[in-house]
């Protein structure tokens, strides 16, 4: 299922002109605060009613003003963790989690089971929401939101108010959602790190406005796109598919076989020939002209510059590629410089296998 | 429905309720007095209420009932007869006698003259219309404290509020905080009366009987004994 | 002192059977007209919030008169009632509970039209989310989030109740047994040389009802508050 | 219809007076009684909420009769008042205001204490970390965010003292020009016979200036709550 | 100014117990969700009363339950940002910010303006708070606190809903804060880059209790530890002290001093002499046996085995030492044994310029 979404709206000093279409799986919306990402969502769900244009999500029109269609709210089947959690505080949290159930067929208690275990809040069920911890009321909210069985699910920045650990439990299911249940997920984050793992498109959004979009790969691929996506901490990066070829249980590693060629990154649970798509983050990636030996790294890529571009910090971002596969590495000038990069030479690209870190490996089916 | 209904003028509840008692002691039957003001009762008779017997505070308001069709042909009669009597509160050294002329302005001084209503309560309408007679309307006019009923006026001197009232007879009688100065002469305004009657929709057996109890003998005590004055 | 006359027994029980079934029975269509004047936008909302403060605004009498020449046995709605349904309201305690129902209504519904504003809008947002249709986030979000207002709609609706005086003996009379509650029964004792001590009485009867009915209340509300809002102490 | 009798004009210019007065004169104390029921926990709680009710339960008869008692000039505390500060209810516009004032004072307790129970602690703690003192924060946080209810307090005041009329009559008798306000000038004329007439045009001349009240509030609550709890209509 | 906190509370089902002494400068409170942070903070601004114990700021006594003493919590003069920003809703944003001025000496426009500008705001001032971005919110409220001028600021994750263009422009000012005003400030977070960046100490919390206390350097470079430091996404990693030695304008670099030896950075708007604190990931740090040669990696660090440590995952985490300065190093177990890698032995630490991100660098004065 995809969806569609065309709008105008005008808003205090912002105007709203959103364009894009997301296939299945999960459309990040990505943008500075204040850029409008929660006031989109909100049209989604039919809270905030546009001035103009299109919602659609698969063939259902949710809202469509040349044709005066508006799906009141409750009929659009759409699942909406808000930023704030919003939980019912009359409520009990178990109530809080059946609020929703309870207009689908039938409450189905092995789902349930399954969410509020895998969200940690077994133990608080029987609890109010009144003076449960931020990440605790966050986590209620998601399980309310998933176990209303909505056809497309919108969360509002979800993980913001989780911890490492608890962002690390519940990624993979948000990750089994997206491939089991095909339904769209519009999420809205600015970690760059919960889009290489999780988004399949990705929607920039700057000033209200829609400026660019695309498959998560094309956009954290895109050198010019660099001073939105590389904002993170952790920086930009290429995202590489690949899958699992072997695994090598005496040195703990697992073998991808991947358009690099194969990669070892550090040992992970999942059965041979499983899909992943692997963030090498620019600044990870080293270059050398020589292939390195005696060195604690294991992937060493052979590859040639396709493309150099200093950034407003001064470093140099390149983009190299291996038989048509992208490459992003991030150094110095005088590196740069050094070593005499320029489009076309060969280069080996040295990576460290823990700098596949488990938290930047998405499954992906 | 054998119950009798009597709607009655609030202040003939002593001796009315100590009568019933007696009636039905002697007669059973059972009977049942709503007390309140005369116009609600008569606006209530002229909506239908289920009443058997109407005693009215003042004509008016009989007069009312009958107009509207609702008194039974040949049962109303004046019944009750009462004075109007000038009170102080006990404590009162005030001395006054009332006639033509009377300085009722003066003895007040800067207090008011407790009355009930001047032109919706009957004892008000009385009062006003003997002051008037005797002259001396005018200049006790802005100093009339009007109350609600005549019990409002009483309580208003009882409590030392106004250092005078216009009260009838039978509540002057009950009130030991409160002295009767003087009592207007019966000639300073129309008659005081309480008309009876028993009405169109009358359906308890026993109402006819309990109207002639009320004057019999037996009865008639009792409301003499309160003050009142019984009209042949 | 501690022992009842009959009489005192039956207004007693009259009074606490009109005021409760006249707070019970105003209290569906005071929900209604306070969400309708909390939440919605119509024709005529402002002659609805203006006849609903009526009964608080015209003196008791007058509401009492209106109601027997509006609902008593000849007036046009009272008649239609009676052939029609067999409902009476006059003369009958019913009338008087319609009488008390009235004279609260304009309490009732602005204590729980001010609780409805003041729920938060993003929890009723929430819930529409979910896929539960206004009615039901009115009666399970709004509602529940509203009870305080509730709770003290109906303290001020039964109170009212309780003491109201002037529209009851005027629609319906002062009849022991049928429609004398204590406030008539009150009155009829004031009216009595002497009746004061048995007024007085009367007063504090009803005086400590009301505070039985007071710190019930007061207990419910605790209880729902520490629920809703959460009460910290 | 258009052109109003003398003593109507005096009738309504009192009663407006005397709501006013009613009104503005217990708002202070209103404020006050419904914050310490509010938020407080006090030796004699229960006692305070108790007689701040007792206005309502008990037939407005009883409470002028007992006002009269009190506050009258040889009452107990009227007396002191008249000897101490020269200051007389009895027979005055000033008693008839008091009277108004008392009755409504439950509806604008419960009104405000039900929004002050309703603003949220978590406001008023963070003003507090903010080095500002109970009492200011009272008077900056939770008196605006209490604003909708003390808009509803105040228009139920108002009304109630607008119609007002057993407690008045009892305690400040029915003095044209200087107590007679409308209601008991509607009382005078429906107890004459014919006077139906007079009467009703008394009750829709306080029915326009309670249309009139009703509707201004109105404006104001709406811009009030579109201040303070947001209305995204 | 120093505080100083020792208190025993319970609390549904938690217990809290909590001694640690901070000295000024920035205390980051760290512990997962439902640990009992904010339950902390609010003790110490007076909005819960613990059932037993201490808790003072410099001289001056909070509380103290064996003297009974409990300072109303207007008195005990604590900035509080709060998790959720709770802006008061009657008031102006401008309002908003002067409402704790109000309370203070005079004023200070300049200071307003500053604040103002810092946080992005200036453009709100008017608008009322119901209808802004989350992010929005939060600002507005971290100013509102400073404003009000207190002796201590409660941080509770206040940046956890900004992006990381604003992280990035209010995290120097918060060092400057911590470094100028001498206030100190407990700061709730579960991010480890903003321990990293900002915290002078670190209590570790758990389950309720302080299980670990010290200078985020000890806290971050200790190996047992790793367990709660390592759960960032970017991971674990020493914290290295340094000052800026000189710039080299034609590279685009800044060459730091640091116990480590001269490292090359990205270049920085810093003056020389500068001191910073860096965190160095270990998962950035590669280990040659040879001096590596032609390579895009410009700081090699010669140094010596001090400690290896296998973590649940199977990687190596490896403490390093140089004449006594500590770096970590985190490798797969094939490197490991590759390079027969075991304490005492001397290596090469590879780390490239670029690792050294801008927002894992803080000033330190
Ligand atoms: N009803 C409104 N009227 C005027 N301006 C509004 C309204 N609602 C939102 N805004 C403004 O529109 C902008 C976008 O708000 P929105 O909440 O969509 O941002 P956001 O992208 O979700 O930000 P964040 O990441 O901080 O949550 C903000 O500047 C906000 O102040
Ligand atoms: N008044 C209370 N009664 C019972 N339990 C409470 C109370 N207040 C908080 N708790 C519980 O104590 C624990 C700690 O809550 P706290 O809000 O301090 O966590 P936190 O560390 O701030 O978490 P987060 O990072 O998610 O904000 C939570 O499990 C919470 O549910
Ligand atoms: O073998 Mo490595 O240094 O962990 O890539
Ligand atoms: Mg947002
Ligand atoms: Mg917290």
């Amino acid at each position: 299922m995809s969806v569609e979404i065309s709008l105008r709206h005008k808003m205090g000093a912002l105007d709203i002109a959103a364009d894009f279409i997301s296939a299945s799986g999960i459309t990040a919306l990505f943008g500075r605060s204040g850029s409008g990402k929660t006031t989109l969502v909100n049209m989604v769900a039919g809270l905030t009613r546009p001035d103009s244009g299109v919602i659609k999500i698969g063939n259902r029109v949710l809202f469509d003003s040349a044709r005066g269609i508006n799906l009141p709210p409750h009929h659009r089947r759409v699942g909406y963790v808000f930023q704030e959690a919003r939980l019912f505080p009359h409520l009990t949290v178990k109530q809080n989690l059946d609020y929703g159930a309870f207009f689908n067929k039938a409450r189905d208690q092995r789902q349930f089971d399954h969410i509020v275990s895998l969200l940690g809040i077994g133990h608080l069920l029987e609890r109010r929401p009144l003076h449960l911890s931020g990440g605790e009321k966050q986590r209620i909210a998601i399980g309310r939101a998933l176990l209303s069985d909505p056809e497309v699910l919108l969360m509002d920045e979800p993980l913001a108010s989780l911890d490492e650990d608890r962002k690390g439990e519940i990624l993979p299911y948000l990750e089994r959602l997206r491939d089991e249940a095909e339904m769209p997920i519009l999420y809205v984050t600015h970690a760059v790190p919960e889009i290489a793992r999780l988004a399949s498109s990705v929607v920039l959004i700057a000033d209200g406005k829609s400026i660019a979009s695309g498959t998560a790969a094309e956009i954290l691929g895109r050198l010019d796109l660099l001073p939105f996506t590389a904002q993170d901490e952790s920086g930009a990066g290429a995202l590489i598919d690949a899958t699992i070829a072997r695994h090598d249980i005496d040195d703990q590693l697992t073998i991808l076989a991947s358009p690099l060629g194969e990669l070892r990154i550090p040992a992970l649970g999942a059965a041979i020939g499983t899909h992943l798509r692997v963030q090498i983050k620019a600044r990870d990636v080293m270059l050398s002209l020589a292939r390195p030996v005696d060195i604690s790294a294991l992937n060493i890529v052979s590859c040639r510059i396709a493309d150099l571009r200093e950034d407003e910090s001064g470093m140099v971002n390149i983009g190299l590629d291996r038989e048509g596969a992208t490459l992003l590495a991030r150094i110095t000038p005088k590196s740069a410089r050094d070593l005499a990069l320029k489009p076309g030479k060969p280069v080996y690209a040295v990576i460290k296998s823990v700098a596949f870190d488990r938290r930047m490996i998405g499954t992906w089916n | 429905d054998d119950k009798i209904v009597v709607f009655a003028a609030a202040s003939l509840k002593g001796p009315l309720d100590d009568a019933a008692a007696a009636f039905k002691a002697a007669k059973g039957g059972d009977i049942a007095i709503s007390y309140a003001g005369s116009s609600a009762l008569a606006k209530q008779i002229e909506g239908g209420a289920p009443a058997d017997l109407f005693i009215s505070a003042d004509l008016d308001w009989m007069d009312h009932v009958e107009k509207a069709g609702q008194v039974k042909d040949g049962t109303r009669s004046n019944w009750l007869g009462n004075t109007l009597v000038l009170v102080a509160p006990a404590d009162s050294a005030l001395t006054l006698k009332i006639a033509d002329g009377v300085d009722l302005a003066g003895a007040v001084g800067d207090g008011k003259l407790a009355m009930a209503d001047v032109k919706a309560v009957p004892a008000g309408k009385y009062g006003k219309a003997s002051l008037e007679k005797l002259g001396a309307w005018a200049a006790i006019e802005p100093k009339v404290a009007q109350a609600e009923n005549v019990r409002a006026a009483l309580a208003l001197v009882a409590s030392g509020e106004a250092p005078l009232g216009i009260v009838y007879q039978t509540d002057a009688t009950a009130e030991p905080k409160v002295k009767v100065v003087d009592t207007f002469p019966e000639d300073s305004h129309k008659p005081i009366i309480y008309p009876i009657a028993q009405l169109t929709g009358s359906t308890a057996p026993l109402a006819a009987d309990f109207l002639a109890y009320l004057k019999s003998p037996e009865a008639t005590v009792l409301f003499e004994k309160a003050g009142f004055k019984i009209l042949k | 002192m501690l022992s009842f006359t009959p009489e005192e027994l039956v207004a007693i029980h009259l009074s606490l059977k009109i005021a409760l079934v006249a707070t019970a029975a105003s209290l569906p269509f005071g929900l209604l007209v306070a969400w309708a004047l909390a939440r919605r936008d119509f024709w005529g909302k402002t002659l609805l919030n203006g006849i609903v403060h009526l009964p608080l605004i015209l003196p008791p009498v007058v509401t009492g008169y209106l109601l027997l020449l509006v609902m008593g046995r000849k007036g046009p709605v009272g008649s239609i009632l009676d052939q029609w349904f067999g409902i009476v309201f006059a003369f009958r305690w019913t009338g008087a509970a319609l009488a008390a129902g009235i004279m609260g209504f304009p309490l009732l519904v602005r204590a729980i039209r001010l609780s409805i504003e003041l729920v938060d809008r993003r929890l009723e947002q929430a819930a529409v989310t979910l896929g539960a249709p206004p009615i039901w986030v009115f009666i399970t979000v709004t509602l529940p989030l509203a009870l305080p207002g509730i709770i003290a709609g109906i303290i001020l609706s039964f109170g009212k109740a309780l003491g109201e005086f002037g529209a009851t003996i005027t629609f319906v009379s002062n009849i022991p047994g049928e429609t004398q509650t204590i406030p008539t029964a009150i009155y009829t004792y004031t009216n009595v040389p002497g009746g004061d001590t048995a007024a007085m009485r009367l007063v504090v009867i009803s005086i400590v009802i009301s505070m039985a009915a007071l710190v019930l209340s007061e207990l419910l509300a605790r209880r729902v508050s520490a629920k809703v809002i959460g009460d910290e102490r």
